[in-house]
């Protein structure tokens, strides 16, 4: 269970993130919404150990974790992808997935150097679990491409792909699905249920696509202007005045008074 | 014969074709929306039709004119404004520079047009002295729609516009479009909100690995079960 | 894999080349020709670990073969007994009260908070620094005033030569891990332009701390390491005179021959280990993960690896390596002179080497250390030979022939210059570029 | 009184030195910025190409004197300039031409572009020194050499103390504020400037708004020498112009540059100035200075000298490393490839 | 026969402003040999470069190696900076037993170096240059005096022996600091220097490196008016380019009343060379090549290493520059030969040069000679 308290992250004068609370229950897929600037973003990389808060704190299953690295909470089992893919783009996509996993003994130099059978069977394995993440994520025709030539929404998969290739305790998904085919997101969607499910991975996903959110996520949290609006299950929130005036807005009607703006 | 017609078009970015034939086209005052999933091309074909791309075979016109072998820079002198999917902002340069960047090509005095795209995307208007690499996901992504607004092409070009936007500015962003295209202008998107988009859509086209797979009126596509099944998320 | 062939077919172009030397110049220049370049491409090799796996821009080289030739010294120059009698003591006190110094601050800044700790650190600071300085410089002084035109510094350890190899990869890592400890914050070219000051710096130090390795007055008569004789003694044995007389060659270049090979030998010893080292790290997942990290390092942090930690491991690495190179110079040149030690052929020409060799392939810094080098040789006798070809045609009064002439000693930089161009032309991304696996 | 003497004291040796030291070394770190800037790499190349502009100037110099021309009160050099900066343009465009387009198209990552010029410096070495040679050649021996001596100031405010400024250094530090105030000028409010910066930014997004990338190598490459032969001339003027030290210099600017923060002008200037204040600060001897404002007459024994000489570089890249340990990418937030 | 000598100077790098007159006056001598007919009955010189860029032993050893093995020279004129002079000696020249003269390398390392007989060099040592300069100062009534050397084992070597010299003849040294040849600004150096004070400065440097630097500088600033110039930095290149402002400094460097720096300098002018540090040194290292080679009746290092003292010294006939010719006649005539030279040549020890020293003194805008000691 992740708790943030008081949470504040400044840029120079900007307000990313301006006394935020909030909490994400173990096993639940929690929903991020909220407008552009909002400050979801900021808030992830804040937990995710990018960011040092400017004041507040983070709290995993209790212990404090604030300002702790990256790869230190990786080890803690915090996991996050980034909302502008952050692909290694001079390794195939099957090295992508197989930098992933830790403790490879073949990643310290003196192993590597004298036990090179350990090495080898230990990379069977990731090589094989590799396999099957690109299998599921529909890419296998670009599994020996350079991750830098694969599309966008490609790039997307692969950010999702390398969370899946460890055991985690938390994952933080950042706008996996923009950009991602609806019909295929339809099936990631049903892979994070599974995973939540099965494995017991709690995740906690921005996304704009709200019937995506509102078919996986409960609770779903409404940021705005760096501080949490409004907090329940989809369907308030749908429902919730504030969160429509600031960020669902009224749907695909065209407004009459902006028609004759040009 | 439409306006804008990339025309069996056949390419790639190395030895593989990711194009096969390929043809999408769109004519003065319609919105075209290419859907397709991942990897299936569309942006390629977008990229081609745009010139950065070599071709191995088919063309590319406008208003009939063979424009094939122009450069990127010389289509956007004949009109043609584009927003690639990806790193389409100046990110070192503000909010405002990046608009202005629109306007390069203008010879009047674009600090109209300007106003309008700060009224549709507000967010920038505060924003407008922040460098564009500092702004969230969505935030960038209005620059780079409104950067082409500033252009006021004759063919706008889009490539997954709404991506990464909320939808209030989503919904807001598409009722330009329309206003744009009721103006004279051609639009030619690709989207993976491919259900709004299609909604508007005059002419809709479904690629898969490189290929037109479907080609008919946004809304016909929207009713055909197989296509809703296969491309648009049921 | 066409890579391979590749590979081969070049070090067979570079191996005529060498051979084309000995054949048309003469054997021994081909030698000495050859011996330089296996130094080159260790050295290049330890920049191509530090550039083509982990993208650290290090422009510091100068620096860290310096720190070898000080190894070289002070492993194999006996230790001279005035100047230990006279300086050592003072030295000593001098070292303990600096220890002592760094133990208080740490206890301070552990025990401590707020600006009265500030306030005590800086106090033992400057009250440790003048303590030391009251011990050095007398001690310095006393050291540096005896016999100074011949010895004036405290000598070394007197052990074989050999050792400061290890020594020099040592004291180069050593220094590596604190300057990286300090710099490898900084990205790309800042990063590079702190290297290359701290470099800088170590070389006043060197210039100037005469009691250390006597400073710009140079320590000269290293000896040779083990299996390596000299000329000098070989010529008058007989049994090798009546060999050269049985080869049918002049004794005089059948020494110098038989002295270059032997060093060759050893060089060549070191940098094969040093490659076949790097060729399996280099494949390993150690090797994938350092590409992924020289690639995004916001993603490779965020899946797990510490960045930090890794780039000062190859940091070091690499900077042991280019030590070790910087020791084997100066054991090959017999003689330690901080003067030689310049940005330009010592920093510069090794990125060459790296860059236009294709960097992120062992073989390519090799191969660039091995071509570079030779031309950076070559290139004289080249350029002369051109302006020779130029104003053949001219007679011997033709003003502009008498200008040419002078200028020709410049045609050997205008030959560098272009055949590095040419080089990079035809391959733009290095003779040998990154392999894909 | 006293304290007057010991103002004289520090600005004779001290602030005048530094500032004109310092503008020599922002006017040749503006173009290495620049280059870095729009171009994007680390143009090894400058200081000689600093060098090749000097001699054109002083052949033109010559030749000028030689038809008896001369400017009065100024060197005759500043008359040669625009020759010379014609002659540096010519051979920076021709080198874009053979060497950098060449890799621009092949979109070579910006290392590569570093050893080109790298090589590109070596044959413009060979270059210079092959047309005037190596030897060591004074300019701006005409026109007067001070603006006011010691023994002028002296006279003139009665102190015991002088304070010596020379044509040169005056000159210098007014150019190159003219420059730096010119460049970020053009860069951030000129349409050009705009679009120089898109290019460098984002290439292809350049193109979809219709920069015409040629036009932008061009002017950056004219502004670059330019800049490049107004430096080397500065520089001759105020010591003396020999090509092995444009080599030496190489080192100085570079480091300004970076320490300014790579692509900003005024960062450039703030980099000179940091280097050479700190290189002479430190290594100043205070005695004097002291002797002045300390109450009594009572002397400091010895120099009080914080370091010797010897270490002046090694101070100023020791500041340099605490600089960017505190900023890290420059002084204004410079960019990094 | 044709006799190949080797040139083996820094023409790139730190003192390539150096090297063209060092290797030109050098080459003269072996003009002027062959010129003569009579060098090894009617056999010529011919001087072959090499590039020593004065820092990177590697390059210079390789380019030695080059000129040895390659181009078969019977003997080095060279190399110059002692660093690299060091190497060459060492992994080349005694290897392949090829003699060295160098006219520029000073540091005493290279005294005690072993070099089987076959290295010689015709710049005087440090040690004594220190006390004539010192006697120097005395004489003009100096009590106290600022130092500053260029920062190598020559004017290392030089300041040390100032120092010690000038303090035990009661002179007071305020400050003795180096600097680097060749950088972009001595403003640092100077400002040190002013602040130590002294009746003069002592730039124990280069006249066209470091050493002008500093004097422009100290002029500028009207730190010093009067400055002691040793060797390295006498030469008519210094007033031409300072000035006046360089009018009353003073100095010393190596030669006689004999006329042979006149004469030297004469044909210097006339081959169009510019007199500067080691000019005259280089046309004597070559010349003492050339005579050795003539009193063995051989080209080979081996048999002619041994003459070199012989010619270089007395008893026999004093040899003035211009005047080889006649050695060669007087040496093939099986006489003995006494080379004075350019630079009053001495031999001492191990082939250093002790030579007696011309005080010089800036006046009007040139060099002039106050006296000899
Ligand atoms: N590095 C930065 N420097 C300055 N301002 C920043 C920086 N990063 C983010 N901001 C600002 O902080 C605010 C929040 O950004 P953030 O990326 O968290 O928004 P978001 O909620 O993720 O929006 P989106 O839905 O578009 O991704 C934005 O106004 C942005 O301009
Ligand atoms: N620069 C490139 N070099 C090589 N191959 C590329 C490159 N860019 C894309 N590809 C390949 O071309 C195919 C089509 O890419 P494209 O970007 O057109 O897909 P897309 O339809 O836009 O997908 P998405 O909806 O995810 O953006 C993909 O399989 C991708 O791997
Ligand atoms: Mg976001
Ligand atoms: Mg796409």
């Amino acid at each position: 269970m992740i708790v943030v308290e008081n949470l504040h992250k400044n840029f120079g004068g900007i307000r990313a993130v301006d006394n935020a609370s909030l909490t994400i229950r173990t096993g639940s897929i929690t929903g991020l919404i909220g407008p552009n600037g909002a400050g979801k973003t900021t808030l992830f990389n804040v937990i995710a150990g990018h960011y040092r808060p400017t004041s507040g704190r983070v709290l995993l299953d209790g212990k404090d974790i604030t300002g702790l690295s990256p790869h230190e909470l990786f080890a803690q089992g915090v996991l996050r992808t980034f909302q502008i893919a952050h692909e290694f783009s001079t390794l195939t996509v099957r090295e992508n997935l197989m930098m992933v996993p830790p403790h490879q003994s073949g990643e310290t130099l003196i192993k590597a150097w004298t036990q090179p059978g350990r090495v080898r069977r230990e990379e069977e394995k990731i090589r094989a679990k590799a396999d099957e993440v690109i299998e599921f994520l529909e890419i296998s025709h670009v599994a020996d491409e350079l991750a830098g030539n694969l599309s966008g929404g490609q790039k997307k998969l692969l950010e999702l792909g390398r969370t899946m290739m460890v055991d985690a305790k938390i994952v933080f998904l950042d706008e996996v699905g923009a950009g991602v085919n609806r019909t295929l997101l339809g099936t990631i969607g049903d892979a994070i249920l599974r995973l939540n499910k099965e494995r017991g991975y709690t995740f906690c996903m921005i996304e704009h696509d709200m019937d995506f959110i509102s078919r996986l996520c409960d609770p779903v949290i409404c940021m705005a202007e760096g501080t949490v609006l409004a907090q329940g299950t989809a369907e308030e929130i749908k429902n919730n005045e504030e969160v429509i005036e600031a960020y669902l807005g009224t749907g695909l009607k065209n407004k009459p008074e902006k028609a004759d703006a040009q | 014969m439409s306006f804008l017609l990339g025309k069996d078009m056949t390419g790639g970015y190395g030895a593989a074709d990711i194009l096969h034939a390929c043809t999408i086209g769109v004519e003065r005052g319609e919105i075209a929306v290419v859907v397709g999933p991942n990897g299936a091309g569309k942006s390629t074909a977008m990229k081609a039709v745009f010139g950065m791309l070599e071709l191995r075979s088919g063309q590319v016109t406008m208003d009939g004119e063979d424009i094939t072998s122009l450069s990127p820079q010389a289509r956007v002198q004949k009109g043609m404004g584009f927003v690639p999917q990806t790193n389409n902002v100046f990110r070192s340069m503000s909010v405002e520079e990046n608009l202005e960047m629109g306007a390069f090509i203008r010879t009047d005095d674009p600090s109209g047009t300007m106003a309008q795209v700060f009224d549709l995307f507000p967010i920038l208007k505060q924003k407008r002295n922040q460098p564009a690499g500092e702004l969230s996901g969505g935030q960038r992504q209005q620059v780079a729609v409104g950067r082409a607004l500033m252009t006021q092409p004759k063919v706008l070009m889009l490539d997954e516009p709404t991506a990464g936007v909320s939808p209030i500015v989503m919904d807001e962003l598409f009722d330009r479009i329309i206003e744009i295209a009721r103006s004279g202008i051609a639009i030619l998107m690709v989207e993976q909100n491919a259900k709004q988009a299609l909604n508007i859509a005059d002419k809709g086209y479904v690629l898969a690995q490189g290929a037109n797979l479907y080609t008919d009126t946004g809304e016909a596509l929207l009713n055909d079960p197989d296509v809703r099944k296969a491309f648009l998320g049921g | 894999m066409s890579n391979r062939v590749r590979i081969s077919s070049l070090f067979a172009v570079m191996a005529i080349l060498l051979v084309t030397v000995g054949v048309v110049q003469s054997p021994s220049l081909a030698l000495a020709i050859l011996n330089l370049c296996l130094i080159s491409a260790v050295m290049a090799l330890g920049i191509n670990i530090q550039w083509g796996y982990a993208g650290l821009l290090n422009v510091g080289i100068m620096g860290f073969a310096a720190l070898g030739g000080v190894a070289a010294v002070l492993v194999s120059k006996g230790p001279v007994a005035e100047t230990i009698a006279v300086g050592a003591p003072g030295l000593l006190v001098a070292l303990l009260v600096t220890v002592v110094t760094i133990a208080l601050i740490v206890l301070v800044y552990r025990s401590m908070k707020g600006r009265l700790r500030s306030l005590l650190v800086t106090l033992i600071v400057v009250a440790g620094y003048f303590t030391a300085r009251n011990f050095f410089d007398p001690a310095v002084v006393a050291i540096e005033s005896t016999d100074s035109a011949a010895t004036g510094y405290l000598g070394g350890l007197g052990l074989p030569i050999i050792f400061s190899w290890l020594v020099g990869g040592l004291f180069a890592g050593g220094a590596a891990w604190l300057i990286g400890k300090v710099s490898l914050g900084l990205r790309s070219d800042y990063l590079a332009i702190a290297t290359l000051g701290i470099s800088e710096i170590i070389i006043a130090v060197l210039k100037n701390e005469d009691w250390l390795t006597r400073g710009v007055k140079n320590v000269t008569g290293l000896p040779r390491p083990y299996p390596v004789p000299y000329e000098v003694e070989i010529q008058q044995s007989p049994a090798f005179q009546s060999w050269a007389t049985y080869l049918g060659v002049d004794v005089v270049e059948l020494s110098s021959i038989v002295v270059k090979l032997a060093y060759s030998g050893l060089f060549a010893i070191v940098l094969l280990i040093i490659l076949l080292l790097c060729e399996s790290a280099l494949r390993s997942p150690w090797g994938r993960m350092m590409r992924a990290i020289r690639d995004n390092e916001t993603a490779a942090e965020a899946m797990g690896k510490d960045v930090k930690g890794r780039h000062l491991q190859v940091f070091i690495l690499g900077s042991a390596v280019v030590g070790i190179a910087g020791a084997m110079l100066t054991t090959l040149d017999g003689q330690f002179t901080p003067g030689t030690y310049n940005p330009l052929r010592f920093t510069f020409l090794i990125w060459a080497m790296v860059i236009i060799g294709g960097s992120g392939n062992n073989w390519g810094a090799v191969l660039g250390g091995f071509l570079v080098w030779f031309f950076w040789v070559e290139a004289e006798p080249v350029g002369l030979w051109f302006i020779d070809l130029l104003t053949s045609g001219m007679d011997e009064t033709n003003p502009l022939r008498q200008h040419l002439l002078s200028g020709a000693a410049f045609m050997r930089l205008m030959a560098m210059g272009i055949i590095m161009l040419l080089v990079l032309r035809f391959a733009p991304k290095g003779l040998i570029p990154e392999s894909r696996r | 009184m006293e304290i007057m003497n010991a103002l004289a004291l520090l600005s004779n040796y001290l602030v005048v030195p530094a500032l004109a030291y310092g503008s020599q070394l922002a006017l040749g770190a503006l173009g290495v910025t620049l280059v870095y800037g729009i171009l994007r790499f680390s143009n090894f190349a400058h200081g000689e190409l600093m060098a090749f502009g000097t001699m054109a100037v002083i052949l033109m110099t010559w030749f000028l004197q030689a038809q008896g021309i001369s400017f009065g009160a100024l060197p005759t050099e500043l008359l040669a300039l625009p020759v010379g900066i014609l002659a540096t343009v010519v051979l920076a465009l021709g080198t874009d031409r053979v060497v950098y387009r060449f890799h621009r198209s092949k979109k070579s990552q910006p290392v590569i572009f570093l050893i080109a010029s790298l090589a590109v410096m070596f044959f413009y070495s060979g270059l210079t020194r092959f047309i005037i040679g190596t030897a060591d050649r004074n300019m701006g021996d005409d026109g007067a050499r001070f603006i006011f001596t010691a023994r002028e100031f002296k006279e003139w405010s009665g102190l015991d103390e002088g304070i010596a400024l020379r044509t040169t250094q005056g000159i210098t530090v007014v150019v190159t504020l003219v420059c730096v105030v010119a460049l970020f000028w053009f860069l951030n409010r000129t349409r050009a400037g705009k679009s120089m910066r898109a290019y460098s930014d984002n290439e292809d997004l350049a193109l979809l708004s219709g920069v015409n990338p040629e036009r932008v190598v061009l002017i950056a490459w004219i502004l670059a020498a330019a800049l490049a032969t107004v430096a080397g001339t500065m520089y001759g003027l105020d010591k003396t112009f020999k090509p092995f030290i444009y080599l030496q210099l190489l080192l100085p600017i570079f480091a300004s540059a970076i320490v300014g923060g790579l692509g900003s002008p005024v960062g450039a200037v703030a980099g000179g100035f940091v280097i050479a204040f700190s290189e002479i600060t430190v290594t100043f001897a205070y005695k004097r200075v002291l002797t002045y404002i300390m109450p009594g007459d009572n002397v400091p024994d010895g120099l009080v000298q914080l370091l010797s000489t010897e270490y002046k570089f090694a101070v100023s890249f020791v500041i340099l490393v605490v600089v960017l340990l505190v900023r890290p990418t420059g002084i204004f937030k410079g960019q990094s490839v | 026969e044709d006799v190949k000598i080797g040139v083996l100077l820094g023409f790139t790098g730190p003192i390539e402003s150096l090297t063209p007159g060092m290797g030109a006056s050098g080459e003269l001598a072996m003009k002027e040999v062959s010129d003569s007919g009579k060098f090894l009955d009617g056999s010529t010189v011919t001087p072959v470069r090499g590039d020593s860029t004065c820092v990177d032993s590697a390059a210079a050893s390789a380019a030695a190696e080059r000129l040895i093995t390659s181009d078969k020279v019977s003997a080095i004129f060279g190399a110059d900076c002692s660093g690299v002079t060091g190497a060459v000696l060492q992994n080349v020249a005694r290897p392949n037993g090829i003699v060295m003269i160098s006219p520029s390398a000073t540091s005493p390392a290279l005294s005690d170096a072993e070099d089987d007989g076959l290295f010689f060099r015709t710049a005087p040592s440090d040690a004594r240059q220190g006390q004539v300069l010192a006697e120097v100062l005395t004489e003009k009534g100096v009590k106290s005096a600022a130092l500053t050397y260029t920062n190598n084992d020559y004017g290392k070597g030089l300041a040390e022996s100032i120092k010690t010299n000038a303090e035990a003849a009661g002179i007071e040294i305020t400050i003795d600091s180096s600097h680097e040849d060749g950088k972009g600004d001595y403003s640092a150096e100077v400002g040190a220097l002013a602040q130590a004070g002294g009746d003069v400065l002592i730039v124990a440097g280069y006249l066209d490196q470091g050493g002008k630097g500093i004097i422009q500088a100290a002029l500028d600033t009207g730190a010093f008016d009067t400055f002691v110039l040793p060797d390295g930095m006498v030469g008519d290149s210094l007033p031409a380019s300072i000035g006046d402002g360089l009018n009353g400094s003073y100095g010393t460097i190596a030669g006689t009343d004999s006329e042979g720096a006149a004469m030297f300098n004469k044909m210097a002018e006339d081959a169009g060379i510019k007199i500067d540090a080691y000019v005259g040194e280089s046309y004597d290292a070559a010349a003492l090549i050339m005579l050795a080679m003539q009193a063995a009746g051989s080209s080979n290092s081996a048999d002619f290493k041994s003459k070199i003292m012989d010619v270089a010294n007395a008893p026999g006939e004093k040899i003035m520059p211009g005047e080889l010719g006649k050695a060669l006649e007087l040496l093939s005539e099986g006489k003995d030969i006494d080379y004075v030279g350019a630079t009053n040549v001495e031999l001492i020890g191990a082939g250093e040069s002790a030579g007696s020293f011309r005080e010089i003194l800036v006046d009007g805008g040139a060099i002039t000679t106050a006296k000899y000691r």
